[in-house]
Formats: structure tokens, C-alpha cells, sequence
């Protein structure tokens, strides 16, 4: 087995491969930015390289200094997590000419999935529906509006490099194509490196459902079933769950035994997730795009079958064949994962800052995957994302109690968080019937300012006017007994102001 | 001594009382009776966690931040952002002539960032809706837009600057 | 369902049963001494009430404050958690008789086995085998001597109202006798107020394997298995695991029939636990004692069945019939669980105290229950267990090492814990193997210095030293210029001390 | 600074010395070579937490506890308790006579807790492993034994009373 990982990422995800490595008595090898020496996935670690300054792209980002931290560390493989550069092709045909493992799928697979258009094609050959768009890249904002006209709106923008819903924009009418067009070209740029956008119908009605496929080297492969990730918002995943309640059981199969026949068809190996646009009422379903790394939820996926995908894909990088059969898996209860996000839950603009508070939620069937500690101040830098919070469940009704229960327990104070929203979404009725699709968030969640209806108001106002009271008080900057007492006379007759 | 606030758009006058055994608050939303609690003070305890409040038989552990007139309670996975003025700080408000919760001539950013892109330039006329500028922060970009029809007086910053959350970006006249 | 439940409780056990009363939707009233005020279950559970003074006796134990406290909060049901009140017939009757619901047995089921005598005849008549022991109570010390002679050295000597180690002693011949037939009174009368004691065999090569049973007041009674809590020091069980690695499948099978048959015979329902002595050689197995409440190591058998034990509690006291049927329960994987005590892990002495840092493990299949936080002072008063961990794993394999990656994960400072004796025992040939057995401790474990081996020496000299430095240099009361520079030749000339 | 430290019934000289990038740590085990370890202050960072250590590329959060003579390092659920003496502290000492790790002649608490029952009288003579007295800590009893032959010279304390840890309980004389 590898003696030393290297672990390319940072926050919640990098813990996650530490542990992994700890529970295979493997060393883990931390990299850190000039923003993440405080980073718990810093502290963690068996051992810690400096990588360079704040910024992604001189630091996570960075290819030359990540193979020198490897070279210095004696990492005989490199675990990439997701985001930064678990897809990039470059970096791992780089590792690969260096000698060092890459923990992932082969360089061929990843560009092959990589670009969006490729990745249709292919599936397409392999036999998996997909959606119909532009027959190829899109090159400015006036083809854009002529391939709308065929395929119909709304549509979408998408960077061909993208992900994550970053580089990706829905337009409605016309009017919105131009601007949509330059913001999603922005992005990827930014983002990617690459600008070059493709457009595609949106199908209406959709459920993100999406099949975890997991393959070795000696050409086995299986799935572990599906995961539903329709809460969404700006096509940036909240909520996930899994099984998912609106998949029939011969349709699940039918999903899960198309992707297995794809990754096979593309010989593919490590962990992969097949996305699907699922239409809740036909059943039908198409092929969006393939991840070939691991994804943020992948806990639901291990709370449910037992299995540890991660240990999985450095065991199979290793050349070992899987440890798991297709019959050894077997959905047991429910799971779902709430993403815990540093963010004003009613604007969603991010609000990273000075942690004061922070205990995290325990106790039977809950998972909590966090990076955040009391005092750790959230770097701007990087993804709003500081935990992840996955219950368990015999039934998914006892799956989400379990996880209203443990976000009461979540205590994370100084910054906003999006607990509130979760909640909210928890209470929702077509979350609790299952019903819900990815226009969730925008159509049928409703008054956003309403998520604040749970507790009652006045254990606020007086906490604050107590606080304030004894601000005053210890500042000396006020004296009791010299204020005129006009409260009553104040309070029938004076308005506040504002 | 007397605080009036504002929660979810309803006006609050709160008096605390203070007593060597207990709290005496005296709450009263506008328009609506006025309710009083005696807290002792081992039910409104500060501990290193914050406040354990233990209020109408409930146990809740607060932690409450800010100073002047701007509060943030957080409890339970959720919070209230509460201004609290009492008569000295409403003095000092009016000394400054501005409307503390008035309507907004100015555009100041949420959260720390980047700024990404500028849309307008000094002189325009903006529409509610139209879009003034792009911040990044957390891998985001964020695009803030006009809530009221103005003109624009003043642009604080440039493209590629970054800025601490609460920072002035626009003046505008109305 | 009750609309509001008080748990008669603290530590672990009271955040246990506030997370499944909040699951469950009910709203849950923790009670607190003079010593629990900062305490996490009082910051936890919805409402708070105080029951009196620090020592046990005057609130936890104290009945009449207990009862004004659910009179006081309008709770219709007392859970009573473990220890404390949790086997007291008298209270159980009490509550019956104010029309409050209790959350455990019937008093009559109590009473029988809180009797070891009675409980010991009552099984031995629903076919249960024992071992052999004296007739009833031994009043006096002689009288102990004479019984010995009979059954043969080595005895446990053990209080009739005992439990949990407490009032046990084991005596290997008979001029140890008088003093601890003295002991086993005292601590007997102390804890219990009761000083009644008998005498059994001390089976050689023994390990504790105990049956969950569950029944409802329908009359259905099933099993859920067994656990091994044979790593024990004074009976005080320190790591316990489900399945025990030394079961055969059909004595497995069989053990849990038997119990079931018993727990059927006396009309048992809610959660009750048969502890077995099991000789590891010959598989034999004799009745020890039947704990009619729920254990401390419950959730090892959650983790491998999926089934809520508090929630079924709560259920089946409102009367509703058990959730799950026989054929339902399987066992998935192995679970694990570490006590973490606040305590010397050399001398074994508690070591109260205030805790300064505190992280707690986290990541997949860990769960922790946990009452400590950072700046918690942990009282002197109570039980030395502050946390519980437990591991899940596919194999016995898999849970051994998560367990040991989150016992280095668990950061807990200021006071002495247990955790560098869990690293040495899960490094332990006889622990790996699965041949342990309840004198693992005393008589395999070896140089209980030798657990301070797993750590670089250097890190800790270093820390030290540099912080010593620090602490010189921030009093001001040394000038660095000024210290004479001799360490070379004091280095190599002149020996420590001490 | 020179420090003469303790661990493991093992005795190390180690040196502090502080440039002002970095810690200059000289550390010799006795009757074994000295090794020298060139630490970047960046490396051992005190932070809220307590202190992240990097050290020989392996990563450790350490909290240091203690002041005087008396250190207790705690690192990944493990712990060392380590005696340290500076030149300055060992005169000290040396001063009160006494030998700071010497034979004891005296019974301390190792915790706080209550005397629940005293078995000796002063004058006694005692054998080692004889029971002296009886503390009960956390619901546990704890007796405590004589290690060496002694005779009781002065008792401290009585049955029923509350002691902290450390405190003296009963005095000998060998």
C-alpha cells in the first residue's frame, strides 16, 4: 500500500481523505496557502507543505509547487478531493509523468468528461439519453439567441470547463441572452482558465438525480445507487438525500445499470458520478454530465451502504480490485446531508469571518464533517462551504427529524450561516412530501425572511437589551439613576423611527 | 433604562431593570400590551459559551454581539440582527440628522470581496433593478443592483479592489 | 404521544434522551444540581428545572424533588437514563402513583432483578443456567469464609443492591476475606444504603457477553444480539464491541432465545440487558445479572442494528408496540465503543477539573456523545465518564482502526483522560485477536507505563521548553543576556537529579 | 536558556535559544548525543487552540499547561508530564534542601475529593502496601497505601473533609 498521501485540497474534503488515510495507517501530507496556516486540515495532518500565497490559483491551483510539496514530503500518490484540480487533465498526466499516483480516474477519462460536448457524444454511443442543445461550442452571444430559437427556452449557458454551477447561466427570453452570455463567459474565464460556453434546452419539472459508479483496474465496476440533490439554488447544491423518494425501484435499477454499461464502455476507474435530469412526472431521465472525482455528498452514498468510497479509491489506485460486489450493496434506511454554508440565508451573499462560537451537533446517526473551530477566522478566499451535517435514518421521515434535531444543536455564531434556511426547508411541504424540484428554492420555497419564524422573537429582544445594558454599564458611560423614567409615556405616545 | 428596537419590521420598547437578585424587563411591541419578566439572574448567566437564558421555562444558550445601536443574537442555529436604541443613543442619532434606518443613499458591500466590474459611471440614472456592480467573495460573484431609481454622485472604489465588509462602494442622490 | 418528557439525568446519558424526545417532537426538561448549572444537558434540553444541592443524595437522587420538578414543568413521562434513579423501585412506584408515566420497566420487574438473589432463582426457574453461589444474604465475614469453602476461591463478594462495580469485591483467598466483605458493606451502604451482600464463583477465564432484549405491553419480546464488554478494571467496563469476536453464530442464536424466553417469563417490557459470564474456552454460558435499564453501551448495538433503543423506550412506555419484529433486526458490521473518562489512565484515579481545549472526533461512521465542552469545569461529584465513541466498521478490522484514527482526533486538555489507555489496549495482541477476556487489565495489558509510547518524546520536551521560555520571558522575571552560558559542559558533566 | 528536564525516568538538557525568525533548540538525552533543531516561529504558532507545532515535518496541536517547574504537554489524546528546571529555578531548589523528585516522605491527594475513612493513627508503624486512608472522587473509592516502611508523624486531615488535589494529607517520618 502507498506509505505517504498527499492531499491537494483544503477545508472539510481534505480532513475527509486524512482520516481516511489514518484508518489505512497511511501518512497524510496537508497543503496549505498563506490564508490556511490556522486551517484544521493543517493541524490534522501528519505533515503540512506551504504551497503559496491566498489566491487558488497560486497555491491550490498551482501545479509546479504541489509536485514540489510531493517531491519534498516523499508522497507516493495525491488524493485531489474535489474542486481545484481533481479535474484538470494537466495535473494528472503530470503526476503520471512524474511518477507519483493519482488518486482519481485516468487523464483520458477526465478529459473525455471534461469537455461537456465530448462527454455527451460519448454517452450518447454508449446508449444514454440525453438532452437535446447546440450541436457544439457556442461562439458568441448572436449564435447563442439563433441556437435558442431551435431548441426552445429556456435554455442554458454552460462553460465547457464548468462545474458546480459556476460558468453557467439560465435564460428565459431573448432579451436576457446577451448579458447571461458575457456573465457566463466571465465566470469560466475566471474560474477555468477557458471562456467557451454550449447551450442546452432546460427541461422543465427536473430532479437531480445522480448514480454513484465506482470501477477498479482490472475492469470491474459497480454502482451504489442513486442520490437526489435537487435543492438548489443558482445550481449550487444544498440539501441531498438518498435514496431518492420520487425514483420507482425498476427505474433506480434501470439508472444504475446504464451507468455501470457507460463506465464500462469508457473503461473507467476510481469514484464517478453520473448526472442525471430526471423528469418527475414522465420518469424519464438524460444524461447531463459526468464527475470523475468524488463529490461533496458522497456521505450519504457511504451512510446507507456501508461502504468507505474514499478508502475505496486509494485501495483501487493501488491497483487493488474493489472490496465490494454489486450484490454486497445494499440501501440501508436513509440519508441526508445539509451543506453548511458561511452565507446570509435570506440574500446568499457569502459572509465569511471570525468564527466566536462553534459546537457541532453529535450523537446517534449523525455524520458532521466540518472545518470550522471556535475562534478560526473563515478565509474570503476560498468556498462558503464549512460543513456538511448527514443523518441517518430508518425511514426518510426519521432521517429528516434527525436532522432538524442536530441543526438545532449546531451552534455557530458569529458569522451568518444558512442553518436557517435548512431548517426552513426541513418544515417545507414539498420537501416533506417529496415533491420538491431543482426550482425549488426559487418557486416554491416562498418568503425567504419567513425562515426566521422558529423561535420566539423575545428571547432575542431581551438578550440584546440585557447585553446592551451591561455594554453601557461596564463602558461606565451611562448612570442609572440620572435617566428621566418616561418609558410608559414614550411607549403609547412615540413611534420609532425607521 | 429604556431601548427601543426594531424586529421584522415591528417596533419594540424594552426597559430593563436591573435588581441585585434578578431582571425586571418590561417588553411591549408597539400597539400591543405591555408584558413583564421578572429573570433572575442565575437564569440569564454568562458563561465562557456565551448567555444560558433560560426564558418562559425554555433553555436557550445566546450569544449576542455588537456595541452602539447594531445587535446580533445567535441562538439555535439561527439569529436576529436587532437595532437597540436607548435615549442617549437616539440623541446621537438625531445629532447626526440621518434617519438611522432611512431609506438607503448609498450602496455598501455585504460582505468582504472583490470588486469584479463597475456597470455604471458618476452621472447615471439608474432604474430599480438595474445592475450597479459585481462583487466576488467565496468563489461567488455576486451582482448588486439598485432598489430605487437615482442618480449616481460618488464611485468609491475601482475594478480589482477589495474591500472589508460594510464599505461605502456608491453615493447617490436621490 | 407525551407531549413533554423530564429526564431524571445528566452527563451523556440526558443529551441522549433530549435528542430523541426532539426527534420525536417532544419537548424535554432537564433537572440540575447546584454543581450542573454550566452543564450541557441544562444548555440542551428545552426547559430547565433545579432539583437541589451538589451530592447526589439531595437532587438526582433526591425523589420528592424530582417529582415537584415534572409537577412543576407538567411532564407526563420521566426517563430515567442509567444509574441514578434508573433501577429504583420505589421511585417507578412513586410515579405510578402521581400518574407519571416512567420510561423503563414495570416496578415489579425492577424489584426482581434488583435483587440479585431473587433475580438469580427467577431465571434459574425460566430455564436460564447460573453460577454457583451461596443460598442468599451472608450477613458476616465468617459466615463469608464458611460459604467460600464450599463454592471455592477465587469469590466475588457483591452487594444485592449493587451495580456497576459498585459494593464488588473479588477476594483469591481467605485472609483477604474480612476486609473485603468490609469494603463491599460500606461502599454498599454509601451508595445504596443497603449493605445486604452475597457470595458466587468467580468463573476463570471469563468474558462478559450481554443480550439486549426489548419488549412491549403487548407482550412481544425480541433481541437485539449481544455485546462484549470484557475490558474491564474494578468491573467498570472501558471498551465494549457488538458482535463479540468470540461468539459462535448458533450460541449466539442461542443466548438470545434464551433470553428472550426469560424476559417473556417475567412479563418484561422496554429495554432490558442479560449479562452472561461466557468461559471463552468451553462456550458455556451462566446468568450474571439482568440490568433493567438502559446500558451505557447501547449504541454499539444502534450502530450495527439501525434501531433507535431510546425512541423504542419512549414508545413503548406510551404504550405503542416495538417498531421492528425479530426477523427485522441483522447485524450490519461491527461497532465499537471507548469510554473516555476523566481520569489518571496509570493510577486510574478520576481527575476532575476544568477542561481547556476540547475538539471532539468527527467524520464517517464515528459518533460521539459527548457532555464536554471547552472551559467546562467538570464536577467532582459524579461519574468520571465524560464521552462516549463509537466506531462503526464493515469488519471488526475496519472499526478497530477508525476508532484509533478518532482517539488521536479527540483533543481534550487540561485534564487526564483515558484516551492513551484505549490506544494501547486497541494495539493490544489480545485485544486484536478477539481473546481478551475480563482480566485483560489486570493480568495481559502489561506495563500500563508503556501506553506513553506511541508519541515523538522530542514534541513534548520541545513544547515545554519553548513555553517555559515563553512564560519566563512574558513575567519578565529573566534577562536573557545575562544567564551564564555553561549548558555544554553541564550537558556533559553533570547528571539530573532526582 | 538552559533547561534540565524529566520524562520517561530518562534526563534531557535541552537549550532554548530565539533568533528572531526562528527557535534554536538543542536537546541531548543524557549519556547520548546532542541534536540540534533549527525551528521557524511559523512552525510553532500559538493560536487560540493552543499551539501548532510543526516539527520534523509532522503536524501536532499542542497545549501546554503549568508554570515554575511543573509542565504538562498534552498532543493527540496523549499527554506527558515533565518537570523542567532552568539554572535559576534549580538554585531555588536547592535552597529549600529538599531533593525535588526525592523519596517521599508525605501522602498528597492525587485529585480532589473526600477523606471517607482515615485507617491510621499517629504514631503508627506502617508496611508498605498497609492501607493509610480512603478517598472517594467521582463515586469512586480510592484507598491509599503506604509504598515504603514509615512511621505516621502527623495527620492532616479528618474524615469527612473536602480536599483539593495535591493538598497534604498525612506527614511521615522513615
Amino acid at each position: 500500500m502507498f506509505k505517504k498521501i498527499l492531499i491537494a485540497n483544503r477545508g472539510e474534503i481534505a480532513l475527509r481523505v486524512i482520516r481516511a488515510c489514518r484508518e489505512l495507517g497511511i501518512k497524510s501530507v496537508a497543503v496549505f496557502s498563506e490564508a490556511d496556516r490556522n486551517s484544521l486540515h493543517v493541524i490534522l495532518a501528519d505533515e503540512a507543505y506551504f504551497v503559496g500565497p491566498a489566491p487558488s490559483k497560486e497555491s491550490y491551483l498551482n501545479v509546479d509547487n504541489i509536485v514540489k510539496a510531493c517531491k519534498d514530503s516523499g508522497a507516493e500518490a495525491v488524493h485531489p478531493g474535489y474542486g481545484f484540480l481533481s479535474e484538470n487533465t494537466d495535473f494528472a498526466a503530470r503526476l503520471k509523468k512524474e511518477g507519483i499516483a493519482f488518486i482519481g480516474p485516468s487523464p483520458e477519462c477526465i478529459d473525455m468528461m471534461g469537455d461537456k460536448i465530448t462527454a455527451k457524444k460519448t454517452m450518447q454511443k454508449a446508449g444514454v439519453p440525453t438532452v437535446p442543445g447546440s450541436a457544439g461550442l457556442v461562439p458568441t452571444a448572436e449564435d447563442a439567441i439563433k441556437v435558442a430559437k431551435e431548441v426552445g427556452y429556456p435554455i442554458l449557458i454552460k462553460a465547457t470547463s464548468g462545474g458546480g454551477g459556476k460558468g453557467m447561466r439560465l435564460v428565459h427570453k431573448e432579451s436576457e441572452v446577451k448579458a447571461a452570455f458575457k456573465a457566463a463567459q466571465n465566470e469560466a474565464r475566471n474560474f477555468f482558465g477557458d471562456d467557451q460556453v454550449y447551450i442546452e434546452r432546460y427541461v422543465q419539472n427536473p430532479k437531480h438525480i445522480e448514480i454513484q459508479v465506482f470501477g477498479d483496474k482490472q475492469g470491474n465496476v459497480i454502482h451504489l445507487y442513486e442520490r437526489e440533490c435537487s435543492i438548489q439554488r443558482r445550481h449550487q447544491k444544498i440539501i441531498e438525500e438518498s435514496p431518492s423518494p420520487s425514483v420507482p425501484k425498476d427505474v433506480r435499477e434501470k439508472m444504475g445499470d446504464i451507468s455501470v454499461k457507460a463506465a464500462k464502455a469508457i473503461g473507467y476507474y476510481s469514484a464517478g458520478t453520473f448526472e442525471f435530469i430526471f423528469d418527475s412526472i414522465t420518469k424519464e431521465f438524460f444524461f447531463m454530465e459526468m464527475n470523475t472525482r468524488l463529490q461533496v455528498e458522497h456521505p450519504i452514498t457511504e451512510m446507507v451502504t456501508g461502504v468507505d468510497l474514499v478508502k475505496e479509491q486509494i485501495n483501487v489506485a493501488f491497483g487493488k480490485p474493489l472490496s465490494v460486489k454489486q450484490t454486497d450493496i445494499v440501501q440501508r434506511g436513509h440519508a441526508i446531508e445539509a451543506r453548511i454554508c458561511a452565507e446570509d440565508p435570506v440574500t446568499f451573499t457569502p459572509n465569511p469571518g471570525l468564527i466566536r462560537r462553534c459546537r457541532h451537533p453529535q450523537g446517534p446517526f449523525i455524520r458532521v464533517d466540518s472545518y470550522a473551530y471556535p475562534d478560526y477566522e473563515i478565509p474570503i478566499h476560498y468556498d462558503p462551504m464549512i460543513a456538511k451535517l448527514i443523518a441517518w435514518g430508518h425511514t426518510r421521515e426519521e432521517a429528516i427529524q434527525r436532522l432538524n434535531r442536530a441543526l438545532d444543536e449546531f451552534t455557530l455564531t458569529g458569522i451568518k450561516t444558512n442553518i436557517p434556511l435548512h431548517k426552513s426547508i426541513l418544515d417545507h411541504k414539498k420537501f416533506l412530501d417529496g415533491s420538491y424540484t431543482t426550482q425549488f428554492i426559487e418557486k416554491d420555497f416562498g418568503d425567504l425572511k419567513d425562515m426566521f419564524r422558529f423561535l420566539d422573537d423575545r428571547v432575542f429582544l431581551i438578550s440584546a437589551a440585557i447585553e446592551a445594558y451591561n455594554g453601557y454599564k461596564e463602558r461606565g458611560s451611562w448612570k442609572h439613576n440620572e435617566l428621566p423614567s418616561k418609558w410608559k409615556n414614550v411607549g403609547r405616545d412615540k413611534a420609532l423611527r425607521g | 433604562m429604556d431601548f427601543q428596537a426594531k424586529l421584522k419590521g415591528k417596533d419594540y420598547l424594552i426597559r430593563v431593570d436591573e435588581q441585585p437578585k434578578y431582571w425586571g424587563i418590561t417588553l411591549q411591541e408597539k400597539g400591543q400590551k405591555e408584558e413583564f419578566h421578572k429573570i433572575p439572574k442565575e437564569h440569564f448567566k454568562r458563561m465562557d459559551q456565551g448567555v444560558s437564558f433560560l426564558f418562559d421555562e425554555s433553555s436557550y444558550m445566546v450569544d449576542v454581539v455588537g456595541e452602539g445601536t447594531q445587535y446580533t443574537v445567535y441562538t439555535r442555529g439561527s439569529y436576529r440582527e436587532i437595532p437597540l436604541y436607548n435615549d442617549e443613543s437616539l440623541l446621537h442619532e438625531s445629532l447626526k440628522g440621518g434617519g438611522a434606518m432611512g431609506a438607503s443613499d448609498s450602496l455598501k458591500s455585504g460582505m468582504p470581496g472583490k470588486i469584479v466590474d463597475i456597470m455604471v459611471v458618476v452621472g447615471d440614472n439608474v432604474e430599480p433593478g438595474q445592475p450597479l456592480l459585481i462583487m466576488e467573495a467565496m468563489k461567488m460573484e455576486n451582482e448588486m443592483k439598485a432598489t430605487h431609481p437615482c442618480v449616481v454622485k460618488e464611485i468609491l472604489v475601482n475594478k480589482g479592489d477589495s474591500v472589508e465588509s460594510g464599505a461605502l462602494l456608491i453615493k447617490f442622490e436621490s
